[in-house]
């Protein structure tokens, strides 16, 4: 077996969530990397939306922004920035969002505007919402990708730029969001997914040599542990040869 | 009827201190070197409207253009941060940068609104997030037939909009192709406008998923071959990703901005 | 992903006793052949949605399908008036027709809304009309900002949309161009929907101004060459003026069209 | 100098009306016929939408219906139906909307829906709205062009499909409506004009060899005469040629 990175597990982990023939809205990154690795291996007619406008992208290499030609180019169907988010993501066409962030908290609520400070005085000014708000509201799923650090895994964000479940269980309804919410968070160490009750993000799955310890050292809040805690399948060869082969 | 005029006259026609501007282009056919020619003018002043403010507003911001910015995502893409619009916000260098702060949908929907000559457009938007606590640009809205509450945004009318196209002719229809983000509306959206293109031809033979503005509803076209450049011009030219690299290091600290804020003058 | 299947088969998948349905094409690429399928499986009670009912409401109401309209013109394009739809609504025959009508711009803007997942929208429109007394599918909204009282319809929210196109790829796919209309927006607005194509390509190639439809938001596509007529599909064939101006005569009266509906059975 | 109908005459007369360079919102029939003439004659440079997304159309023939493949081909622009509504008709870009109607009233209103009767037992059920009522509200002037009959010009509307100047000057200003109304109604008799106090319709023009009387008969109410009465220039050879040549 091929030797392989903590990134490179992340995302062949990500890639194995998404199923053959879901439509996937893609944020660029590491969302775009493992979705376009899905459509490599197991899930060829996966749909890649980017917010761009483009719907069935199938770039032949990993775009490095949002709307590199290629993704014009190998559309299905390209509409405008207005159409794409009014026509396709809000009325809940979308099976899967598929979103990072800068930091996020127990209840996957998702930050990328300020860290530190007041808003008007922050400590540090991040990029702001983009599309974000909208995926994670209406999308049927989100899927996160996020590498696990102390400083990104948090009790509470600072600003709730997207919401994931809020302050807990019932707050999605309670606000009329009709998509049903983060359902997994993908990282470097395993995987979190929301406590059917109370909707706290649990790890669940723990990557090959990553232990537990390092998982809880690694997350700002008290972090609960599945009692069915698995350990994900280390990325096979074909994986690791098309991860490495779109990323060239 | 356009006016097919040189870059410096129609950027002094079009965009003036104090403007509320839009500079638009979705990572593709933004109008950089319109950009450059309002830095050269030394306007004053301008709120600054964007969905993606990335390194052409970088580059106004560190200049000392703007006083204020509208946008849903300031970071330059694939890379990282934009370090002269985080000095500005957090240090308030050259000069304070007030900032208005939204969703891409709602953004577009704003747009939309504008172009569509309505006060304001309806979403489902923002919903269960912090953006609405900051700006008073974003209200609850009550469908008059279920009693539903959506969230409504006001049109954002812009005093002048600039966008670069593929081609126009020499009546001043203008076509841009390959993903065409809300220029359109942008446009529609503004009571000047300003088109750089590729070039002026003499007859826009019809393209697959071009969008064409009508001569009538553009005031100025200008010339400005490679006028994108770091982003591109779809069957044109390629998007420079090595610049958008090397932008980080230029933009890091005032001194190499001020380097390459000399370069442009 | 779109299935492909023969017209009856798809049709009798698709529109069901009592729906919401819309047949939609402005003029150009109407369904004309899906709409003989519908009155060949003899669909009852069906709300009929469309901008212009023109000929081929005039035979799915002529031919008892119907028990209620909703519409912005109803009118036989360049040549007068729908004879069987006056006889429906003038005298009840063969069964009463129930009306809901609006302007175009509602209309599109009712599309819109339901494509777009929201309840409703907004427009300036039916203002000191006497269109607002007859429905309660228009009412006054207020704008959260300014204050300015505008109008509001309902989403069009469709059961089932049946539209016609150029082509299909084989995995259903669908491409029209020309005179696009809300054809887009109807088949949006569906629970359900149906396109039947001039052909069924491998590839499709991009062309000036087309629409794609992807597969996965298309329920049936059916192969049916000239299933437009006697409207027409760009590049493919021309509008049947003489067959607009012979419906006249044959809708003129109830035995003539008799004789017609018989020959479609 | 050729004989011709009191058709043509309303169709010149109409034509002459259009400005070069104006853009023009053109209903299908007589307003279609008088804004191709004019594009033909003195207004090359006339801007024709049709409402079936069509923007700059020159076709070389006339269309028979609002969506004859000629429009498509001959726009310079080609959008879809709610783009040509809420983009270019609603904000008031249009500078002439050119309508037709069945029935018409002193103050211009326009009927083109149920004739007798009520609306719901009409004696007579007409086509319907269609674009009229967005039409008559947003472009900065409309014109009109109906055949002069007791039938078809009557007090008051039986039904008010597109506003006019509802009861009277001040109507629109109230209602918030942004263009400025009907400017002309071209008839086959002349030409009626809003009296720019009372906006009640007053013949202003008649059209060569149509006596008062006539004009007068042919209203359904009392009609108002303007002092400056002035007699229409007849068709010319070259528009009476350009004319044939488009209907042929």
């Amino acid at each position: 077996m091929t030797d392989y990175t903590s990134d490179e597990m992340m995302t062949v982990a990500a890639a194995r969530a998404l199923e053959n023939g879901a439509v996937c809205f893609v944020g660029i990154g590491l969302p775009s990397t493992a979705a376009n690795l899905a459509r490599r291996t197991h899930a060829p007619d996966l749909v890649l939306i980017y917010e761009s406008g483009t719907i069935g992208s199938k770039p032949g290499t990993l775009p490095l922004s949002i709307g590199d030609g290629v993704l014009a180019e190998t559309a299905d169907s390209l509409v405008g920035v207005p159409e794409i988010f009014n026509y396709w993501l809000q009325p809940g066409r979308v099976d899967v969002g598929f979103l990072g962030a800068a930091q996020l908290d127990r209840f996957a609520n998702i930050n990328t505007t300020v860290i530190g400070g007041d808003y008007r005085d922050p400590k540090v000014r991040l990029p702001g919402a983009g599309g974000a708000p909208e995926i994670a509201a209406s999308c049927r799923e989100v899927f996160m990708i996020v590498r696990q650090t102390a400083r990104a895994f948090v009790e509470r964000v600072d600003f709730v730029t997207s919401l994931g479940f809020g302050t807990g269980a019932g707050d999605r309804e309670r606000l009329g969001l009709r998509g049903a919410g983060p359902r997994l968070v993908i990282t470097d160490l395993g995987v979190l997914r929301p406590d059917p009750r109370t909707c706290e993000l649990t790890m669940t799955q723990l990557h090959p040599g990553v232990d537990l310890a390092t998982a809880k050292a690694r997350t700002g809040w008290d972090l609960k542990v599945s009692s069915d805690l698995v350990t994900t399948a280390p990325p096979t060869d074909a994986e690791l040869a098309a991860l490495r082969e779109l990323a060239a | 009827m356009a006016t097919i005029a040189p870059l410096a006259q129609a950027v002094s026609e079009v965009v003036r201190d104090g403007d509320t501007v839009a500079f638009e282009g979705f990572t593709h056919l933004i109008p950089f070197a319109a950009g450059h020619e309002v830095i050269r003018q030394g306007r004053r002043d301008l709120t600054l409207v964007r969905m993606t403010p990335d390194v052409i507003y970088d580059q106004l911001i560190g200049a000392g253009c703007a006083k204020k910015l509208v946008f849903s995502w300031g970071g330059n893409p694939g890379v990282g941060s934009l370090h002269r619009f985080r000095d500005a916000v957090q240090n308030g260098w050259p000069v304070p940068l007030e900032l208005e702060e939204h969703s891409h949908a709602g953004m577009a929907n704003r747009y939309v609104a504008a172009a569509s000559g309505l006060p304001f457009a309806v979403l489902r938007g923002y919903v269960g997030t912090d953006l609405p606590k900051q700006t008073d640009n974003i209200k609850p809205i009550t469908c008059p037939f279920t009693g539903e509450v959506l969230t409504a945004v006001p049109a954002l009318r812009l005093d002048s909009a600039v966008i670069h196209a593929q081609r126009a002719d020499r009546k001043g229809n203008v076509q841009l192709w390959g993903i065409t983000g809300v220029q359109k509306e942008a446009v529609l959206a503004a009571t000047r406008s300003l088109v750089t293109v590729e070039e002026v031809v003499d007859e826009l033979e019809p393209r697959p998923g071009a969008v064409v503005l009508p001569s009538w509803v553009v005031d100025f076209v200008a010339e400005v071959p490679g006028g994108a450049h770091p982003s591109y011009a779809h069957d044109y030219s390629v998007r420079d990703n090595d610049f958008y690299q090397r932008w980080d290091a230029i933009s890091k600290d005032r001194e190499s901005f001020g380097a390459w804020l000399a370069g442009v003058a």
